[in-house]
């Protein structure tokens, strides 16, 4: 529960040297987010074809959590399909609650994220770009059509 | 000079513990802490004489009416407002800057006619007016602030005209901490033939505040933030107008005669007290008066202005430091950013230290952009702290956000 | 069965004493009394967990908004809301309905726009409909109460048409106690293509209320009336609904985006909670309805019906006594009036014995009328009365009144 | 302390058989006061000739103190001159209060309301009668034009 639990080197490297900044010019999907209680806010650019998520950006600013966050889920949710990116959001809400289990295998790099569990207060910061992208998947027709 | 032991008089400080560290609360300008006094006067009176008000027929409900009116009297006297009726109770700063708006603004407004604010308010005293423009077609402008955090009174010379209706802004920012020259500007509005409103959130608290020589026609404060309950506030109002004004909200406590399909009101203040008032928190934002007033309000605003300028020499030290505040007339509020550690992170480096500040847009969006950044860490102080708590402020922080400087392998703890 | 202690959980009924006379509370419609647990639970809060909510970036904060967002939950569930977004919490009874009126009514209403009420409504649910129906055009109407104390039906279907908007009545009178057929009001507004709206004031404490088997869109409730702290109620509404809607006030925590002049709101139910809630009524109705629902909301409602059937039929031999409840659906509200000794002089005579009654007009300006009287006398029972307060009340009111018949010199004592 | 000491029998006897019940034809001064907490609704209306009150009325409901008030004010105002009445207003209020004093030579048959002064509850029911008209006094020119 040290402050090195949560400001791992993969997130401080995430954050200061995001991957997937930026917007997708012909994007299916986008979609923004924010966080009251520290001001973040987020974009989220996604394209769907065929059910698969070719590409996925990212802007806005944020805090050091949701900015790392959202490069990491970018990267895990490209290739993958709009049902496994779900299933990787779902998975991702319970690590960063501290639910028991491993999350190895399927969660990369995110797995570094799994220190927020112990700080209450950041969870949020941390599932901002999941939410933002799955919420949206609700309302765009699995992200086929904004 | 403030004593010594007025942490002993707020109960939290002795329970709340991280981790054994001591709270080191640093987030008045959200909302204070609490004496003991006003948490006993909670308990005394839901214990003793609790019964509804004004509409009580037998002693019970008298003795909870005399004690309501008596909160509202003390307010009165704090802030110098000349008559107890003209305080009206409310939630919180927020209804009373909505019920001027609404009560005032959508019955006095027409398209065309022109709101000013200034570029430091809160949102409380920005989004109830974006309303009733929408509402009214009346249209707001801004007094811009100088580079050095104060507002530019040129500026509001150059809004005011025959079209401006009224004047509202903030008396002290909760982001930068700046005094506003509120009787300079309410005199300007008034010669402009406009009304004005003076948003005291961050001045009840923290200094004597006197609503006539300021000449305002509103003024709304917070109960919880001047040590009192949440759930209660006041405006107050020039009792002429408040007769003049329709009401807010309707419902019990406020009428006098009701018909089917009309009804006429009853005297100011109830008129605009709808329904079943919040009788313990003005109960217990009059024992909080009665605490602040013991320790003195010139007192409280020496010892905060003795730490604000204390807590801007020592961060300035702070490599990459930025701080938001004028060079005079702060008081206890400090915000600042750090170079590339994002205020949230720089809060939850201090909150394992059991140090509490705020990160964020402080509820004032216009001026995060007009200071060109998304949000600021704020440290705000209120009587209870002293140099410790601001030393403890420093030593964390430098020590904090060296985890975000570039860092040696050897230093990463898993 | 109700306990037989349950008076002991209150702290007042040990603590007042009118001249070595116990207590006995017959107010309840008015407010109630609160237990210890209760005032444990805003002692608590204030001792050990007081700091802002939702904007809040350290432990201390999260920890308050944890137990603020509980206690939303803790409302939703106990009024079967579904989901606990669904809950606004205002001040009282009074704000949530003036909410609807103003933030759904202004902008959804239009000149000619019919909005349906009931002849027993409070002012609580009239008064703002008054001040909507002035900004709008919109035109009111009302169902009509049978001479058993009822709603007519009929009256509502006449009174329904294309027009109609809206449909607002009372759960259960504060004056009479009946019970309304709300949802069948509900099924007939929603057949006609009008939203219903509920005011449950006088229900929320003293039954179980599922509103969704109600399916009315609008539900409003007080704190204060159900063993709960002053300043805090609840609005329950559909969240489809409070998506679509306008906010009420405007300020922190109700936005996503705010420039100089426009915003965009956050999602309900924050979009309709302006500046700082009141935190700890929120903790202290959670208290409330933890106690509530220990008690039984069932074995509430019995008990009470019982005290009310019990004092109907004491009260009944009274000379001169006119006592208005229905026959049937009734609760544990008791209005009545006595020939030639006014409610203001009966409250008097029994409040000489401990006995606290309202005299007034309760509220119900237009339902006093349609009574032909000017005000009555209401005792209204809780779960801490028992028998033997009635046995008072029926006591001293026949030894009172009598000073009010034609007396001969000897009984007047200088 | 006693309700004796209340609801006396000159109390009651004006409250049973008030005088100066009504409203008068051509008065120079009408003025309603409510009582908000039980519901009184009390209407004045004076006739002031020359700085006299030539005649005083009053109607409308309330309880057994203020009907019994009001009925005695009429009566005790009637032929004094405006600056009087004003001055018994002050007299009323104070004795109401339960300041000590003899009030027994001006006061008449309002001495009866003295008792008044032990239950705080019914003190505003006392003044309604007397509020209302010193009220509308000053917003009359001294009662002389409505
Ligand atoms: C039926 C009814 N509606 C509304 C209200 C208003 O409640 P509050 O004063 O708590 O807003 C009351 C209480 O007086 C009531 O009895
Ligand atoms: C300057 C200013 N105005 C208004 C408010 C609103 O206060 P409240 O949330 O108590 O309504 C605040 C507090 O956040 C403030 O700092």
């Amino acid at each position: 529960m040290s402050l090195n639990d949560l400001f791992t080197e993969i997130i401080l490297d995430h954050y200061q040297h995001p991957h997937n900044h930026g917007i997708i010019a012909g994007a299916t999907l986008t979609s923004r987010g924010f966080n009251e209680s520290c001001g973040d806010d987020i974009q989220i650019s996604v394209l769907v074809k065929d059910g698969v998520i070719a590409d996925a950006k990212f802007s806005g600013a944020g805090c050091s959590i949701s900015q790392a966050s959202a490069s990491i889920m970018t990267d895990l949710v490209r290739g993958k399909t709009v049902e496994e990116a779900r299933q990787l959001a779902g998975m991702f809400y319970e690590m960063v609650k501290g639910t028991e289990g491993d999350y190895g295998e399927e969660m990369g790099d995110a797995i570094s994220l799994q220190g927020v569990s112990k700080f209450p207060v950041r969870v949020k910061c941390a599932t901002l770009a999941w939410h933002t992208l799955e919420e949206s998947f609700a309302k765009t027709n699995n992200g086929e059509n904004k | 000079m403030m004593r010594s032991d007025v942490k002993n008089d707020f109960p939290i400080f002795a329970n709340w513990k991280k981790k054994g560290k001591p709270l080191i609360y640093l987030d008045s300008a959200a909302t204070t802490q609490k004496p003991q006094k006003v948490i006993d006067a909670l308990d005394e009176y839901y214990s003793r004489y609790n019964a509804n008000v004004h509409r009580g027929t037998y002693e019970l409900s008298q003795l909870a009416t005399d004690m309501y009116e008596e909160a509202r009297t003390k307010v009165a006297r704090f802030i110098n407002a000349g008559k107890s009726e003209s305080i009206v109770f409310t939630r919180n700063a927020t209804e009373s800057l909505n019920l001027i708006a609404y009560a005032w603004g959508l019955n006095n407004l027409h398209k065309g006619d022109e709101i000013i604010l200034s570029e430091m308010e809160h949102h409380s005293n920005l989004v109830p007016w974006h309303i009733i423009a929408r509402h009214t077609g009346a249209v707001l402008k801004f007094i811009r602030m100088s580079s050095d955090y104060r507002l530019d009174l040129q500026s509001l010379k150059d809004n005011l005209g025959p079209k401006t209706k009224i004047v509202s802004v903030v008396h002290v920012s909760n982001v930068l901490g700046t005094i506003n020259p509120v009787k300079e500007i309410c005199r300007l509005a008034h010669e402009a033939g406009a009304l004005a409103m003076v948003d005291g959130a961050q001045s009840a608290p923290h200094m004597a505040v006197d609503v006539r020589d300021i000449d305002c026609d509103f003024y709304a404060l917070s109960g919880h933030k001047m040590c009192g309950p949440t759930g209660i506030g006041a405006l107050y109002a020039k009792y002429e107008l408040l007769e003049k004004m329709e009401p807010f909200m309707g419902g019990g406590e406020m009428i006098n005669e009701v018909f089917p399909t009309t009804s006429n009101y009853a005297k100011p203040p109830y008129k605009f007290e709808a329904g079943t008032p919040n009788i313990a928190g003005a109960i217990g934002l009059k024992a909080a008066i009665d605490y602040l007033e013991k320790c003195g309000m010139q007192n409280i605003m020496e010892h905060e202005l003795e730490l604000g300028d204390y807590a801007a020499s020592r961060l300035a030290e702070v490599e990459g430091i930025h701080i938001f505040r004028p060079r005079a007339t702060g008081t206890g509020v400090l915000s600042f950013t750090v170079d590339s550690v994002h205020p949230h992170d720089i809060s939850t480096i201090l909150d394992s230290e059991g140090i509490a500040i705020r990160a964020g847009h402080h509820c004032a969006q216009p001026l995060m952009r007009k200071l060109q950044v998304q949000s600021t860490a704020r440290a705000s102080f209120y009587l209870y702290n002293d140099k410790s708590d601001v030393d403890a402020l420093a030593g964390a922080l430098e020590k904090g956000i060296a985890l975000f400087r570039p860092r040696k392998k050897a230093n990463v703890v898993e």
